[in-house]
């Protein structure tokens, strides 16, 4: 078989290559690691992203199991390679739509939104940010606190670029205010900027569009939102890491103090047949990680984790495990909590659960609640006019031949990976990542030599 | 007595050594200006065997001077007190020479005499004395005034009274047993190491201010040194300039700290060093510091003693203490 | 030629301007000798700016350039690629930052700020004097891949590489490919999954871009990325072939559990892949069949979860179930482990029948019985009591366990393994396929115990790994790679040592002297092996001790 | 006693001190860009090298700084286990272990010479870590100058 040449920019022999671009949706770590592994082969490469920076759910968290890597210093430089990539093109803020055609031939229909900016022009620096008077929730931080209308996603976001949120900018609601406009001193703001649809041809699409956590307030029995202090982990992962809104100090919403008794509750959501019935893989180990992380902050916190199985797997987890119980003096307790009240004198949540040794129904008063939520899968990928690819009844991106092929979608020529198609941890999801790379460059070869 | 037939097993030896071929060069020691001066002597033929001397004034670290020959020699023949063999140890260990390029002559040693100390026990007319002999704790001196009995604790080498030999080593031949010579009293430096810790900093920079001031940055300290083997020495470089050779407490401070830092873990406390040192700098103090640190935070064997193991700047443990971030 | 130093400080609008006084930076830098011009940009990185700058240093003669500005680390490359269409030599610019480290942190005392922006340009012009021209590090690579291990993962890497065209030596050690997966005989939930895998491997056999060594070995393995040399050992035959990348794909072993639960003594106690293999042969019809997962694992001498036994386990539970629906099954667990969407097949096997019971590591389950086990008593502690249930089989669920050959595997290829002696990947979350050397992955059990899925998709990645340098030809490397001057080496070995990537080594000297190189492809440019160098004989370009220095002697 | 003085800021009468600062470029170099970004408030009285990995900081170095006057030295590095080189980091932990207690014993504080880890993401670590050790060094105070 011959070996086909890419059209890797970088080579002056391959310019002329016909291969088309590959299309990636979704700019968290899954897709950035196949962009970056499709791209270092050569192929041109779009990496498509919702929101106003690649990063996706890793960016948000703080530290990482069981290496305990801060999560941001290993993802950020890979952030940066994406943007620096002479074969990737960034398309933040944009949505895929609509993919149409054949495999090895796909139109692709991208919604690129507003951003008010000139991104060309756009430095950076942030004068403007400062001079925005419009503060809302700031959804990275879990709108623990808030941000402004014109902002960054996160400090290191790329594209370090600031976007216009066109909902509650105060110009582009009520027509008056420009602030950003005046300090602007790169002159990159402009709000005649409209929504744009483009159109991409592509040789095959790959979806990485990952997860969201489960709305843990449809389990009424656990009082998310009504009971002070009862917080899902995603908040907890913010408020304990230190670029978060508190510094890295775990407060409680309530009244601004550290919580000396910590409570995890595992499978909320998840392994439940009135919600979701799979496992969601990765909270046994996040929420260990977090209780870890919570002793190495505060000597005299308890932290006990409320399990159904401790699913501990992959590599070197048991023994993250052992040292949760042993050097950190995490408690584990196996059953599943059946509801969480709130003190009425403390107003503390009180949970209730049933001690598995003695089958006694036992109540214990905390101080913090961490909900561990089922994650199910983003749905970014139910677009539309979605080209008949296979949705399995969780939801999840459908793999017909799981073993033997685990990037195929129903439809050729258009691929899955990470949290999209399984839950999964983040070494699986980059694994998979790699994965789908090789399955598209297979792919290509394939077909260009036929 | 004893030393008399040792001498002169060693001499015969050498010359067999020689004949046969198996060494080409053999390190030893010849009488110098007078009968307690003692210096290194390279015999490369058979009739040189006759020079060798071996006694109780017989204290250079031989070891040093390997490296300077080792070009040109093949299997060169060198006779080591059990200390002195600490450093053939590293030499292997930091790949200076094969084990297999040395032929090692052990000689035993009850203690080797300090010729400062001796100055001052029996005076300065040394060149008065003619021979020497030993009991169980002392040293008889034959002088032209008669024999006089000096007590082996009041005038052996400092490190001679905690005496240290490597951890299974193996000569090719040894003279007589090796035994650890014992003494009523320890090493003194350790003590003077923890008086120094002892004191306040700034304490510690006036005396350490007092000593640099006697330095002369001569570099005797480090050309005695059988650590020092780099072709260029980074105190020479030209470019870039770590070291101006201006005599100044800086400079001087910024020397004795390099100096002692690149023998971190390679130091086997021979004190050659110190005997070099016109000034009298107790040059062993820093060098025993530095050894009691590794010990204390990496656990790590004095230099020369195993024969296995990496230097201690040269690996480490994932536990290593932090106590200090 | 005369260093012709040129200085270029930006403004970034008001955040450097806003808090550094720039012509008074300017004004001081051009005091330094060699520094023929000093500007200033209110953006650097602006197109016009950047057109300004290339037309400077032709103007200007410059052949070195400092720019002072936001950080390297996002705008080094743009400023170099700058340099570089001017005709200068990427490696002669030098970057400082003053907007990040000094103008935005220290924006509450100016006039300090500017001072120290001054310093830090100084401590630019200081290094910048001292650069030297260098090219990036450009190494050809051979488009071919060695697979190491004939099992579903190395197949998998195997047949997709040569699906991209690559030429594939795949060495596999036994006489048949599949590996651990075709041991096993029957499959759940995919039942179809021997005749896939057999199809597998006929689609190896059958690609010409494959060539197969069975019953082989490897002996040697010297070089690097791009070009390995390996010699294969098959009997006395040897064979060297030259690849541009290596898979390892060697697998796992499975437990034999001896001395555990009766195993070996007791006619009726068997593994579960000794049950998988009888169960498809001979159609036995048990009728009380305990499983006990967790046999010689989550134990104090194999602490790890092998990960695969439970979804094993609960395959050939189905299995004795729905052949015989009135056996009693029951399975003895610490914790089920499935993961994802096989929570299906868990509760599948729940509403099968099949029982589910935990038992304490304290107190492991007993086999009763002489010659062969009736029964396993096992304490419960929920009903906090022993428990008896009768059996006439019984399955233990042993763990993957690390190949003998990994030790020597890791020696051969310098690439480190880890306690449990399963191979260690270059990082656990972001780098999971690779190992540190480059040119070099893993993928499958032999990193760790996964299932076949897991060991497919790994095979996969792996691949396109492998994939990235072959498909380049050509990969280059930033030089800030170590190197070793010979005359002043003392040939100590001390950077041998340290570094992280056997970069260093001895080098043939006709003369008897030792002195050491640096493999320029290995080397990732840490500098540890510098600070390592008691001489100065080892130095890093672009962080050599001559420029450090000379940082240092700037700000004195 | 002439040099001493001339560090002092005539406006606050505050000593400066001259504080040289190894950064390691892929954790405490990024988190000193993040402190940057967040426009956190340190304290100017540092200058930083940039370096690959903190192991490239040689001891002679630090040696090198206080022969020259420098009133305080500090290493920045990954923390353990995060060493973009996997064991850099570990090596450099010996190093300055050894050193500060040589340093001591001749007469120079430890306490000028020091070893922080700051990740990427900590941005406020590397604004407080600076800020507490040059804090340090005020209250050590000028160091005497050798002459």
């Amino acid at each position: 078989m011959k070996k086909i040449d890419f059209p890797n920019k970088n080579t002056a022999h391959n310019i002329n290559s016909a291969i088309k671009p590959i299309i990636i949706i979704g700019g968290g770590i899954t897709g950035i690691q196949t962009a970056l592994d499709l791209a270092d082969m050569g192929l041109h490469v779009y990496l498509v992203e919702r929101s106003s920076s690649i990063g996706g759910r890793m960016a948000q968290l703080d530290k990482t199991f069981p290496t305990n890597d801060c999560s941001m210093c290993i993802l950020s430089p890979k952030m940066i390679d994406c943007a620096r990539h002479e074969n990737i093109t960034l398309l933040v803020y944009s949505e895929v739509v609509e993919i149409k055609g054949d495999p090895g031939n796909f139109t692709v229909k991208i919604r690129q939104k507003p951003k008010y900016i000139d991104h060309l022009k756009c430095t950076g620096c942030g004068d403007c940010i400062s001079k925005c008077p419009v503060k809302v929730p700031n959804e990275f931080n879990m709108s623990i606190d808030t941000r402004k209308a014109i902002y960054l996603r996160f400090p290191q976001a790329v594209p370090k670029k600031v976007v216009i949120d066109s909902d509650h900018c105060l110009f582009l609601t009520k027509g008056r205010c420009r602030a950003c406009e005046k300090v602007c001193q790169a002159k990159a703001i402009d709000f005649a900027q409209m929504e744009k649809l483009v159109e991409l041809n592509a040789e095959a699409v790959v979806f990485a569009t990952g997860f969201e956590p489960y709305d843990v307030s449809k389990l009424k029995e656990y009082g998310y939102g009504e009971i002070d202090n009862v917080i899902t982990a995603m908040e907890y992962e913010r408020l304990i890491s230190a670029s978060g809104p508190t510094g890295g100090e775990l407060m409680r919403r309530s009244d601004n103090e550290i919580p000396n008794r910590l409570a995890f509750i595992q499978c909320v959501g998840s392994r439940d047949i009135r919600h979701k019935l799979y496992c969601s893989s990765v909270c046994c180990m996040y929420a260990t990680k977090e209780a870890i992380l919570a002793r190495e902050h505060y000597d005299n916190l308890s932290a006990t984790i409320f399990y159904t199985d401790l699913r501990a797997g992959g590599k070197k987890f048991q023994s993250y495990i052992s040292r949760a119980r042993d050097e950190y003096g995490v408690s584990y307790l196996r059953g599943r909590p059946g509801r969480i009240e709130q003190s009425e004198e403390s107003g503390n949540p009180i949970i209730v659960y049933e001690d598995t040794t003695t089958r006694e129904l036992k109540k214990t008063e905390v101080d913090m609640v961490v909900l561990c939520p089922a994650l199910v899968p983003s749905e970014a990928h139910s677009m539309k006019n979605n080209p008949d690819i296979e949705i399995d009844e969780y939801g999840f991106i459908k793999i017909p031949d799981r073993i033997f092929s685990p990037f195929d979608t129903s439809r050729d020529g258009i691929y899955a990976c990470g949290f999209c198609q399984a839950p999964q941890d983040i070494p699986t999801a980059v694994v998979q990542a790699s994965g789908a790379a090789a399955r598209v460059a297979e792919f290509i070869c394939t077909a260009n030599v036929r | 007595m004893i030393k008399v037939m040792l001498q002169k097993k060693l001499q015969d030896r050498v010359k067999e050594l020689l004949q046969n071929g198996t060494v080409s060069l053999f390190i030893g020691y010849e009488q110098g200006p007078g009968f307690v001066y003692v210096s290194p002597c390279f015999v490369r033929d058979e009739s040189g065997a006759e020079r060798l001397v071996l006694n109780q004034f017989c204290s250079n670290n031989l070891a040093g001077y390997i490296h300077e020959y080792n070009a040109y020699n093949r299997r060169i023949g060198i006779c080591v007190k059990g200390c002195d063999a600490r450093a053939l140890v590293e030499l292997v260990k930091q790949n200076q020479i094969t084990r297999e390029d040395l032929f090692v002559v052990g000689v035993p040693c009850t203690g080797r005499i300090d010729i400062s100390k001796l100055r001052e026990e029996y005076g300065p007319k040394l060149e008065e004395i003619k021979g020497i002999s030993e009991t169980e704790r002392s040293f008889l001196l034959e002088t032209v005034r008669g024999t006089k009995e000096i007590y082996k604790e009041k005038i052996v080498f400092d490190k001679c009274l905690s005496c240290t030999h490597p951890e299974g080593f193996e000569y090719d031949i040894l003279l007589d047993e090796l035994k650890i010579p014992e003494f009523g009293s320890a090493d003194p430096v350790q003590k003077r190491v923890e008086e120094m810790e002892s004191l306040s900093t700034a304490e510690k920079n006036e005396v350490w201010c007092s000593y640099l001031s006697q330095c002369i940055l001569c570099r005797a300290c480090q050309k005695a040194c059988y650590a020092c083997y780099c072709p260029e020495c980074i105190f020479d470089k030209a470019y870039p300039r770590w070291f101006s050779k201006i005599s100044t407490t800086a400079q001087k401070r910024l020397y004795h700290l390099i100096r002692a830092y690149h023998l971190a873990g390679r130091c086997v406390d021979c004190g050659e060093c110190e005997r070099a040192c016109p000034a009298g700098i107790p040059l062993r103090l820093l060098n025993k510091k530095i050894e009691k640190e590794t010990k204390k935070l990496f656990n790590n064997r004095e230099a020369g003693i195993n024969q296995e193991g990496v230097l201690p700047l040269n690996t480490f443990d994932i536990d290593d203490p932090d106590f200090f971030l | 030629m005369k260093t012709r130093i040129g200085v270029f400080v930006c403004r970034c609008g008001n955040n450097i301007g806003g808090v550094i006084d720039v012509p008074n930076v300017l004004e001081d830098v051009r005091s330094i000798s060699n520094v023929v011009l000093a500007e200033e940009f209110m953006y650097a990185c602006s197109e016009d700016s950047l057109s300004t700058l290339k037309e400077r240093i032709k103007e200007h003669g410059l052949n070195r350039v400092v720019v002072a500005a936001c950080t390297p680390r996002t705008h080094e490359p743009l400023f170099k690629r700058c340099c570089e269409e001017a005709g200068l030599n990427r490696y002669l610019f030098e970057f400082v930052n003053i907007r990040e480290q000094c103008a935005w942190i220290h924006a509450h005392e100016k006039a300090k700020a500017t001072k120290k922006a001054a310093g830090l340009v100084r401590m630019g012009v200081g290094k910048a004097f001292l650069l030297k021209p260098r090219e990036d590090i450009e190494i050809d690579i051979t488009p071919s891949a060695m697979i190491i291990g004939g099992g579903v993962s190395g197949i998998t890497s195997a047949l997709n590489l040569a699906r991209q065209g690559f030429e594939v030596h795949l060495v596999e050690r036994s006489d048949h490919l599949g590996g651990v997966a075709s041991d096993f005989k029957t499959w759940f939930p995919d039942r179809e999954g021997d005749r896939k895998l057999s199809h597998l491997v006929r689609s190896i056999e059958c690609d010409e871009n494959i060539t197969v060594y069975l019953s082989s070995k490897i002996k040697d393995c010297s070089g690097n990325l791009g070009a390995f040399t390996v010699v294969i050992q098959d009997g006395d035959k040897e064979r060297t072939v030259v690849v541009g990348t290596i898979v390892i794909a060697t697998g796992a072993g499975v437990l034999k559990p001896h001395g555990l639960y009766g195993y070996g003594e007791l006619s009726n106690v068997m593994t579960q892949m000794e049950y998988d293999n009888l169960s498809k042969r001979r159609k036995e019809k048990y009728k009380k069949v305990v499983m006990i997962n967790c046999v010689g694992t989550r134990v104090t001498e194999r602490p790890y979860c092998s990960q695969v036994c439970c979804m094993i386990a609960i395959k050939n539970a189905i299995s004795v179930k729905e052949s015989n629906p009135q056996a009693a099954v029951h399975i003895l667990h610490r914790d089920i482990l499935v993961y994802g969407t096989a929570e299906e097949y868990y509760r599948y096997a729940m509403e099968l029948g099949i029982g589910f019971s935990r038992y304490t590591i304290e107190a492991p389950p007993q086999i009763l019985g002489e010659g062969s086990g009736d029964t396993v008593r096992y304490y419960d502690e929920t009903a906090g009591k022993d428990i008896d249930i009768s059996c006439d089989l019984v399955v233990l669920s042993t763990p993957l366990v690390a190949q003998e050959e990994n030790e020597s595997m890791a020696k051969l290829f310098k690439v480190p393994i880890s306690e449990e002696r399963f191979f260690l990947e270059a990082h656990q979350k972001l780098r999971p396929v690779e190992f540190a050397t480059d040119g070099i992955y893993i993928c499958g059990s032999a990193r760790w115990p996964v299932d076949i899925r897991e060991s497919i998709a790994q095979g996969y990645a792996a691949a396109a790994k492998a994939a990235i340098p072959m498909h380049r030809g050509r990969v280059f490397f930033e030089a800030i790679t170590a190197s070793c001057d010979e005359k002043n080496c003392s040939g100590c070995g001390s950077c041998i040592e340290v570094c992280p990537y056997n970069a260093v080594d001895y080098k043939d000297l006709e003369e008897d002297r030792k002195v050491v190189e640096v493999n320029q492809v290995k080397c990732k440019g840490c500098g540890c092996c510098v600070s390592a160098c008691k001489n100065g004989a080892m130095q890093q370009h672009g962080f050599s001790d001559y420029q450090l220095l000379s940082m240092i002697e700037m700000m004195a | 006693m002439e040099k001493k003085e001339q560090r002092v800021d005539r406006g606050t009468e505050q000593f400066s001190p001259k504080i040289l600062v190894f950064a390691c470029n892929w954790c405490s170099y990024a988190a000193a860009d993040l402190a940057g970004v967040s426009r956190l408030e340190v304290p100017s009285d540092f200058r930083i090298i940039r370096v690959m990995c903190s192991a490239r900081v040689r001891p002679e170095f630090v040696i090198y700084a206080f022969s020259r006057g420098f009133d305080g030295v500090f290493i920045l590095g990954c923390h353990p286990g995060e060493c973009h080189y996997s064991e850099g980091n570990y090596y450099t932990r010996r190093r300055v272990l050894l050193l500060k207690e040589t340093l001591q014993f001749m007469g120079i504080e430890s306490e000028r010479f020091q070893l922080r880890w700051v990740s990427a993401s900590e941005g406020a670590k590397f604004a407080g870590t600076m800020k507490r050790l040059i804090e340090g060094i005020r209250d050590l105070g000028p160091r005497n100058i050798d002459t």
